[in-house]
């Protein structure tokens, strides 16, 4: 079942654009009938295994020991459930919004595809398939965010968050196979039962780091968030789905569900409390600066998940059940608020927060989805937002250093009490104020999703125990490896404690803040030079140098120059074969000085004159006939040295080669000496190094000078099994007559070759089909 | 008669091409009756890479001795996996560029000699990949870089000539190295039957003689594989001539000397690993990061292509730097993806030049609206290439990365997924460029042509073998057992060359 | 296709007679050198090479035209007609159940020749494409 | 004799090379045919010398008599390289001229253009 239900939503997505075509504003409700009834067959599940853990798997490449099995327990069926619950919502909301959109096919495509992946994630036990399906999200969001792909800031949003994710996709690869080898295994539910192996291995330091910026990247913590705030050029669907509700918080599945294993290792408190708590801080920070809903939320969300990623690193039972009771909570209430700036959006094409106001009565039902998502957020009771936070507040309270932590948690908390209250509140009441277009309530399509989302918020908050023993305990089990006991009791009301009187600090001081944040961001806003010292502009820096560097070594290598190609490969040539030579054979001499006698000293001589003549004269025709001269030299050492055949070959093939040259060259221009001396000195230079290699190369064969049994065998078997008296000539055309097959193709294409260059000229006849 | 079935079968791949080669000569200036010759020998040359696959898979090594003089005295042919493997793959990437020719090559250079030319390629890549007798290689690498020599020069446009001379010159410094390497080999040796060298090979030669002719066939091959820092040819070369030309030239030609490579550095040139290997596994570093460099620097489409078979050969050639069965069947395994991956990028850019008319970047754009089947097309591969799981090139890089963490080389795991999230950048680059931004003006840049509306069959006979590749690449990817299985099989014969010499010399 | 209307390159009474009967006579030494090449120096190749310099000489004395008609085959079909026979040559013993390129010998010798076998016509297909090539570029070149 | 040929050989090598670095496309053609002359050269010295002796074979040949002559084999691959040489040769010879034509100049300096970057992106 979980296979089907991973793969199905890839199934639905190759005939999605053609329900689309067929089906128009139908195509939404069908499509998401299927998350809808994945959804209800996990919660059945949920409901009758609670805190039981099931491996499914089945083989999918088990040479390479992988396998698509897949992990059932609390914290993967809680994201199941949120994925295919929101997908469901998103898919019925899509098609009220991008109604008419030519490419809305496409868009279900993409977002079907997503939410395979995302499963895929969650409900992985392979680490490796799950890094498959975590690159898939990564992918799958690519398209997503560039899907108004015109826009040149979409196109760079895309391209900014992929290589972000995609490179901590890398690390996370590397620190996944670490992993596996550390624990011997690429089974989640035996890496779980491992975690001493694990922590116990020299490479534990690298493989957290690596796991770490997989992790962070994908969750957008600090300093990998701004990709996040630029993603926003999405759909509004995308935004709610993707960049709030599911994907992003892969980084914090991830960090959750290897709580067990890593999360008792040295530096993980440092590394992911640290890195969280700051994430926490600044996104809420950078939140406060913004005047866009999208980018407002979109800082806020960046700001959670330092949140929660921030509880995962301080660990222990309390701050993990706040981190997956905030998990829920944020996708419900941040789902929810996404989807109402995309009705705001949608209905009078602004998004300015400043600008807004006055909207309910044109859009009363969005206004109540706004008004409880708000209200969650900013963490008021009775909504569940308030217990969430309740819980964070008690999880820093055990904690030594409390009251710093204390601190932080609420200035960001009271940083997203302003928003909620600007999103969930200021923008609908108050006088309307004037917009681009005349605003008008969504259709059902679009306020079924927020409102359902928000309403949920309240549910919960009212009856905790709705939650509580089915979902919130069983995921907090298999974070902390605890027995699935019950868990904290969730509730609104705990008495007078510590944790409320925080609440109440975070409330009164962020509607001091609220009230006075028009005049605050006016002042902050001086700071906003600042923000290109900021992360973002690291990307720009470090892309940019890239591709300088890429430039640079492309302009020095690639210099187009055949002199220096060759000159590099001689060079290569001399380090390569040369310094090998040099390092590794000791004894290199040349034999047999005396044995020389004076017609072949003539030829040699002559062959030496003429080399000379050679590389000095400045007349082609000179050049050609010391060339040629070379040529029959060497064919009278092949007659001395008994080879007849190789002579006359020799001499007819020179001879040849002569008239061609000077067929063929007697129109090109004199010689000229293009190069400067140094040039021609540094390249003599080289030169000369090769020749002492050659050299050096053949004194190798000197030392042994055996009888081949192979020339024996011909010697043999030529006359009395080929027929033959030649042994050349037999060899050619017998022994190894594909040689000479294989010689005549060339001479043959050598021809065609020849004739093509001087018979076909496309750039002086007419343009063909493909001249460029 | 089963067994002389066999030997027929091992000449197949070189003896098809060769008759249609000669067969299209007779019929000079007749293109429709060439393009009939070539699309049934490539057809039965597909067949017989099926079958010859299929036989060694099931039987083992096969080889016959050509004349019937036996190993190490005449030239043997021989087929393992990994030469079964590529001769499949040779002959896929020859019937897929053969029907995109159709269409794309210009009437006159039809006319002048492509579809022989085609077929002597062929020929010679195919010689290259069965021969098991190491001259006999040499004579086939000449009878493929002719033929590419022509090939790319046909048509005898300016960039076509200027690129042809420097691709013309480093290749035949490669040969003359070669050659040069095989002459000393054999005096040192005695023999040039590649199973008789390896044999003899410890009882004959000393080990730093073996280790300095091992630097030779090294630089030799490593030109033809285009690896750093000897790739200079191949991106001075490769955009200028036809695409299908290109295609070819992608999926095929540096394809070989990796092979050669892997062939002379599993079976011959063994007696020192740390040394040979060690080398050419810092070499592979280095062309994968300058490689993908490159092609990050290009704003043209096959540049871009063409700097990325640098990076990826790179890969390749790290599997067998690291010399263990998993990291060469990662190398064999890279070897399947890359060439159907990069053959069909290529076919893909001819498509969107023939729609744009140009293949500058910049120019070129809005296709993903107009024809979003192209699109798809281009990204099953593009992301293929940048190891987008679960794509084909993924399993391949992750073969490839467990196995140097595994060995340690953290270095060179780090350069590969370096060159990886790169390989991705220009990847969408291209996306970008061509496929999601709105074509510019054309004012800005020149009035190219532009035709939207192809005929149909032109279309069909474009996306035939496109779709049918980005098929290969999608089912290599989410069926990756099977093929690994195989990859995984060549690697162990590979690593085991004493198989290999006593298929042909016997067991003696 | 059709060559340009190209004049002899030296016109010249002596070379035009003596190249009448020169050409014959090179076309039967390179006959000999061919078929004498597989015990004594000699071949398809350099016989090929002589044949060629026999036509590459008519084509000087008279035109290339004239030595084209001189030609039974137009040189690129000579080309493929040598591949053909060297291929075959090897395809033979195929057809006769044994590896490709096996020599098959006839055991009754012919005149002049000695008992002909395969390897004999594969160099007779080298000799018919050495010959096609060299006309093939000389051709070519001549009539730019 | 076999040092001797062995330095000849090295020169040709060197000189072949200094001919191709020389940026005209005329010397780099005549360099890569002494590289070719160089090759076959090699093979030949590195296969062993006997003078005389060409490989024929006599059929009442005695034994000693036969491991007299020159070893066939480099000869028989050199014979092989210098045909494939002159194929190659010869179209290198005609490419060069049509480069000539296009471009009107022998320098390779002028002739960039498919290496050439673009602007930085």
């Amino acid at each position: 079942m979980t296979l089907l239900a991973v793969l199905s939503p890839f199934a639905l997505a190759i005939v999605a654009p053609w329900l689309q075509r067929r089906l128009d504003r139908a195509a939404g409700w069908l499509l998401a009938a299927l998350p809808a009834v994945l959804f209800i067959g996990f919660l059945n599940f949920a409901l009758r295994h609670p805190a039981e853990s099931h491996v499914f798997s089945w083989p999918w490449i088990p040479s390479l020991q992988i396998q698509l099995s897949f992990l059932l327990d609390g914290l993967s069926l809680l994201f199941a459930l949120m994925i295919t619950g929101i997908g469901a919502l998103v898919l019925i909301y899509s098609g009220g919004y991008l109604a008419g959109h030519p490419h809305l096919g496409r868009f279900y495509v993409y977002l079907l595809m997503f939410m395979g992946s995302m499963l895929g994630v969650v409900l992985s036990n392979n680490v490796l398939s799950l890094f498959v399906f975590w690159e898939l999200t990564s992918f799958s969001s690519y398209l997503l965010i560039g899907f108004y792909h015109d826009r040149q800031a979409s196109r760079a949003a895309a391209l900014q968050a992929l290589l972000v994710t995609g490179a901590g996709g890398l690390a996370l690869l590397a620190g996944v196979i670490l992993l596996a080898f550390a624990g011997g295994s690429w089974e989640l539910s035996e890496l779980l039962a491992r975690g001493d192996l694990v922590r116990g291995h020299p490479l534990l330091h690298a493989t957290l780091v690596l796991i770490l910026l997989g992790a962070f990247t994908k969750s957008a913590q600090f300093p990998f968030h701004f990709w996040l705030p630029a993603a926003m050029e999405a759909p509004a669907p995308v935004s709610t789905y993707l960049h709030s509700a599911t994907m992003v918080k892969a980084g914090v599945y991830l960090l959750a569900r290897l709580h067990p294993i890593l999360g008792a290792a040295p530096r993980w408190q440092l590394y992911v409390g640290g890195c969280g708590a700051l994430t926490m801080l600044v996104g809420a920070g950078l939140a406060l600066l913004q005047v866009d809903i999208k980018r407002q939320l979109a800082y806020t969300t960046v700001s959670v998940l330092g949140a929660l990623t921030f509880l995962l690193g301080l660990g222990g039972e309390t701050a993990v059940t706040g981190a997956i009771l905030y998990v829920l909570v944020h996708s419900l209430y941040k789902g929810a608020l996404f989807l109402v700036g995309g009705n705001v959006d949608h209905a009078v094409d602004s998004r300015d927060v400043t600008r807004l106001r006055g909207l309910r009565r044109a859009m009363p039902i969005t206004f109540v989805a706004a008004l409880l998502a708000g209200l969650s957020m900013a963490g008021l009771p009775p909504f569940v937002g308030f217990i969430s936070k309740e819980l964070i507040y008690e999880a820093l309270h055990a904690h030594d250093l409390s009251l710093l932590l204390a601190a932080v948690a609420v200035a960001a908390n009271g940083c997203m009490f302003v928003v909620a209250l600007l999103i969930g509140v200021r923008i609908f009441v108050g006088p309307p104020a004037a917009t681009p277009r005349e605003p008008h309530e969504a259709p059902p399509s679009m306020w079924l999703g927020p409102l359902a989302l928000a309403s949920l918020g309240l549910i919960f908050g009212l009856v905790p125990g709705l939650i509580e023993g089915r979902l919130i305990a069983p995921a907090v089990a298999a974070v902390g490896q605890l027995p699935a006991t019950p868990a904290p009791h969730l509730a609104l009301w705990h008495g007078f404690t510590p944790m409320l009187l925080l609440s109440a600090v975070t409330i009164a001081a962020g509607l001091l803040v609220f009230l006075g944040w028009d005049f605050l961001r006016a002042r902050l806003n001086r700071l906003a030079p600042l923000g290109r010292l900021g992360p973002a502009r690291w990307y720009e820096w470090v892309l940019q140098g890239v591709l300088g560097f890429a430039h640079l070594q492309t302009r020095i290598l690639q210099s187009g120059s055949l002199p220096v190609y060759i000159a590099t490969l001689i060079v290569v040539i001399i380090l390569l074969v040369g310094g090998t030579l040099l390092e590794q054979v000791q004894i290199v001499r040349l034999a047999n000085w005396n044995d020389i006698r004076f017609h072949e000293l003539c030829i040699i001589l002559t062959m030496m004159m003429a080399i000379l003549t050679l590389v000095t004269t400045n007349s082609r025709l000179t050049a050609i006939a010391a060339l040629g001269v070379v040529g029959y030299c060497v064919s009278l050492i092949f007659v001395l040295f008994g080879a007849p055949d190789l002579a006359i070959t020799q001499f007819c093939i020179e001879t040849l080669s002569v008239v061609l040259f000077v067929l063929v060259l007697y129109k090109l221009p004199r010689f000229q000496v293009f190069s400067r001396w140094p040039t021609r000195l540094a390249e003599a230079a080289i030169a000369v190094a090769f020749g002492l290699v050659v050299i050096g190369l053949m004194t190798l064969g000197m030392e042994s000078d055996l009888g081949s049994p192979i020339s024996e065998f011909y010697a043999a078997n030529s006359y009395l099994q080929a027929h033959g008296r030649n042994i050349v000539n037999v060899i050619l055309v017998d022994f190894r007559g594909v040689d000479t097959m294989g010689e005549i193709t060339v001479l043959a294409i050598g021809a065609l070759g020849v004739l093509a260059l001087l018979k076909l000229r496309l750039d002086r006849d007419r343009p063909g089909k493909e001249s460029s | 008669m089963a067994a002389t079935g066999v030997h027929v079968l091992l000449l197949c791949p070189v003896l098809i091409p060769l008759l249609g080669a000669i067969f299209s000569i007779f019929g000079w200036n007749r293109r429709r009756y060439q393009r009939t010759v070539l699309v049934v020998g490539m057809a039965l040359l597909l067949a017989a890479a099926v079958a010859l696959l299929r036989v060694v898979s099931a039987e083992g090594i096969q080889s016959v001795q050509v004349g019937n003089w036996p190993a190490p005295f005449g030239i043997t042919f021989v087929a393992d996996l990994f030469s079964a493997i590529m001769v499949l793959l040779g002959a896929m990437m020859g019937l897929a560029v053969a029907v995109y020719s159709f269409i794309s090559i210009d009437v006159r250079r039809e006319s002048f000699g492509y579809y022989p030319l085609f077929n002597t390629l062929m020929m010679g890549v195919s010689g290259a990949f069965l021969t098991g007798d190491l001259f006999n290689m040499y004579v086939w690498f000449e009878v493929m870089l002719i033929s590419s020599f022509v090939l790319l020069a046909l048509g005898g446009e300016r960039a076509q000539l200027e690129g042809s001379i420097k691709y013309v010159t480093l290749n035949l410094l490669s040969s003359a190295v070669f050659l040069a390497g095989v002459g000393i080999l054999y005096s040192v040796v005695g023999s040039l039957n590649m199973a008789d060298i390896a044999r003899l090979m410890s009882a004959r030669v000393t080990e730093g003689i073996a280790l300095t002719i091992a630097m030779m066939f090294l630089i030799a091959f490593g030109i033809k594989a285009a690896i750093f820092p000897m790739f200079f040819w191949l991106p001075a070369s490769y955009h200028t001539p036809p695409v299908a030309v290109s295609a070819i030239f992608a999926g095929l030609l540096t394809k070989v000397g990796v092979y050669s490579l892997i062939r002379v550095f599993t079976l011959i040139f063994v007696q020192n690993p740390g040394y040979t290997h060690g080398a050419i596994a810092i070499l592979a570093g280095f062309t994968m990061i300058c490689g993908v460099l490159g092609a990050a620097a290009q704003m043209e489409f096959r540049r871009v292509l063409s700097f990325h078979i640098i990076s990826q050969i790179g890969y390749m050639i790290l599997g067998l730097g690291f010399f263990t069965p998993l990291a060469l069947a990662g190398s064999v395994f890279y070897l399947i993806h890359h060439i159907i991956v990069k053959t069909n990028l290529f076919l893909v850019s001819g498509v969107v030049h023939r729609l744009q008319g140009t293949y500058q970047l910049k120019p070129l754009g809005g296709l993903y609206k107009r024809h979003p089947l192209l699109g798809l097309l281009f990204l099953i591969p593009a992301m293929s290439l940048a190891g987008v799981p679960p794509l084909s090139g993924f399993w391949a890089k992750f073969i490839l990365i467990r196995e140097g963490l595994e060995l340690r080389h953290y270095l060179l795991v780090a350069a590969a997924l370096v060159t990886s999230i790169l390989t991705l950048y220009s990847m969408s680059k291209i996306w970008v460029e061509v496929f999601w931004k709105d074509k510019p003006e054309s004012r800005v840049f020149g009035g190219a042509p532009i035709a939207h509306r192809l005929p149909r069959i032109v279309w069909v006979l474009y996306l035939a073998p496109i779709v049918a590749l980005a098929l290969c690449t999608v089912i290599i990817g989410l069926a990756a057992e099977p093929v690994f299985a195989l990859s995984l099989r060549a690697a162990e014969q590979l690593m085991d060359p004493q198989a290999y010499i006593e298929a042909i010399l016997g067991g003696g | 296709m059709n060559p340009p209307p190209a004049r002899s390159m030296m016109p010249s009474l002596i070379l035009n007679t003596a190249t009448r009967y020169l050409m014959p006579l090179l076309v039967t030494f390179s006959i000999f050198v061919l078929l004498r090449g597989h015990n004594l120096p000699g071949g398809g190749f350099i016989g090929g090479l002589i044949a060629a310099a026999a036509f590459v000489l008519y084509a000087i004395a008279h035109h290339v035209a004239a030595a084209r008609r001189a030609l039974p085959l137009d040189p690129l079909q000579l080309i493929a007609l040598g591949l053909l026979t060297a291929v075959s040559s090897g395809i033979l013993s195929i057809v006769a159940g044994e590896p490709f390129m096996t020599g098959l010998w006839s055991h009754d010798p012919w005149p002049v020749l000695g008992a002909p076998g395969t390897p004999l016509l594969f160099d007779i297909g080298v000799y018919l494409v050495v010959l096609g090539v060299a006309l093939t570029i000389v051709f070519a070149l001549a009539e730019e | 004799m076999q040092a001797v040929l062995i330095l000849t050989v090295g020169i040709l090598y060197a000189a072949g090379i200094y001919m191709m670095m020389r940026r005209s496309i005329v010397k780099l053609i005549i360099g890569l045919g002494l590289l070719g002359h160089a090759a076959n050269l090699l093979i030949f010295t590195a296969g062993g010398l006997r003078r005389g002796a060409p490989a024929f074979i006599d059929p009442d040949q005695s034994a000693a008599a036969l491991a007299q002559i020159a070893d066939p084999i480099p000869q028989a691959l050199i014979l092989t390289a210098i045909v494939i040489g002159f194929g190659v040769q010869a179209f290198s010879i005609v490419l060069i001229r049509r480069v000539y034509q296009v471009n009107g100049n022998d320098d390779l300096k002028h002739m960039r253009s498919t290496d050439e970057l673009g602007s930085n992106p």
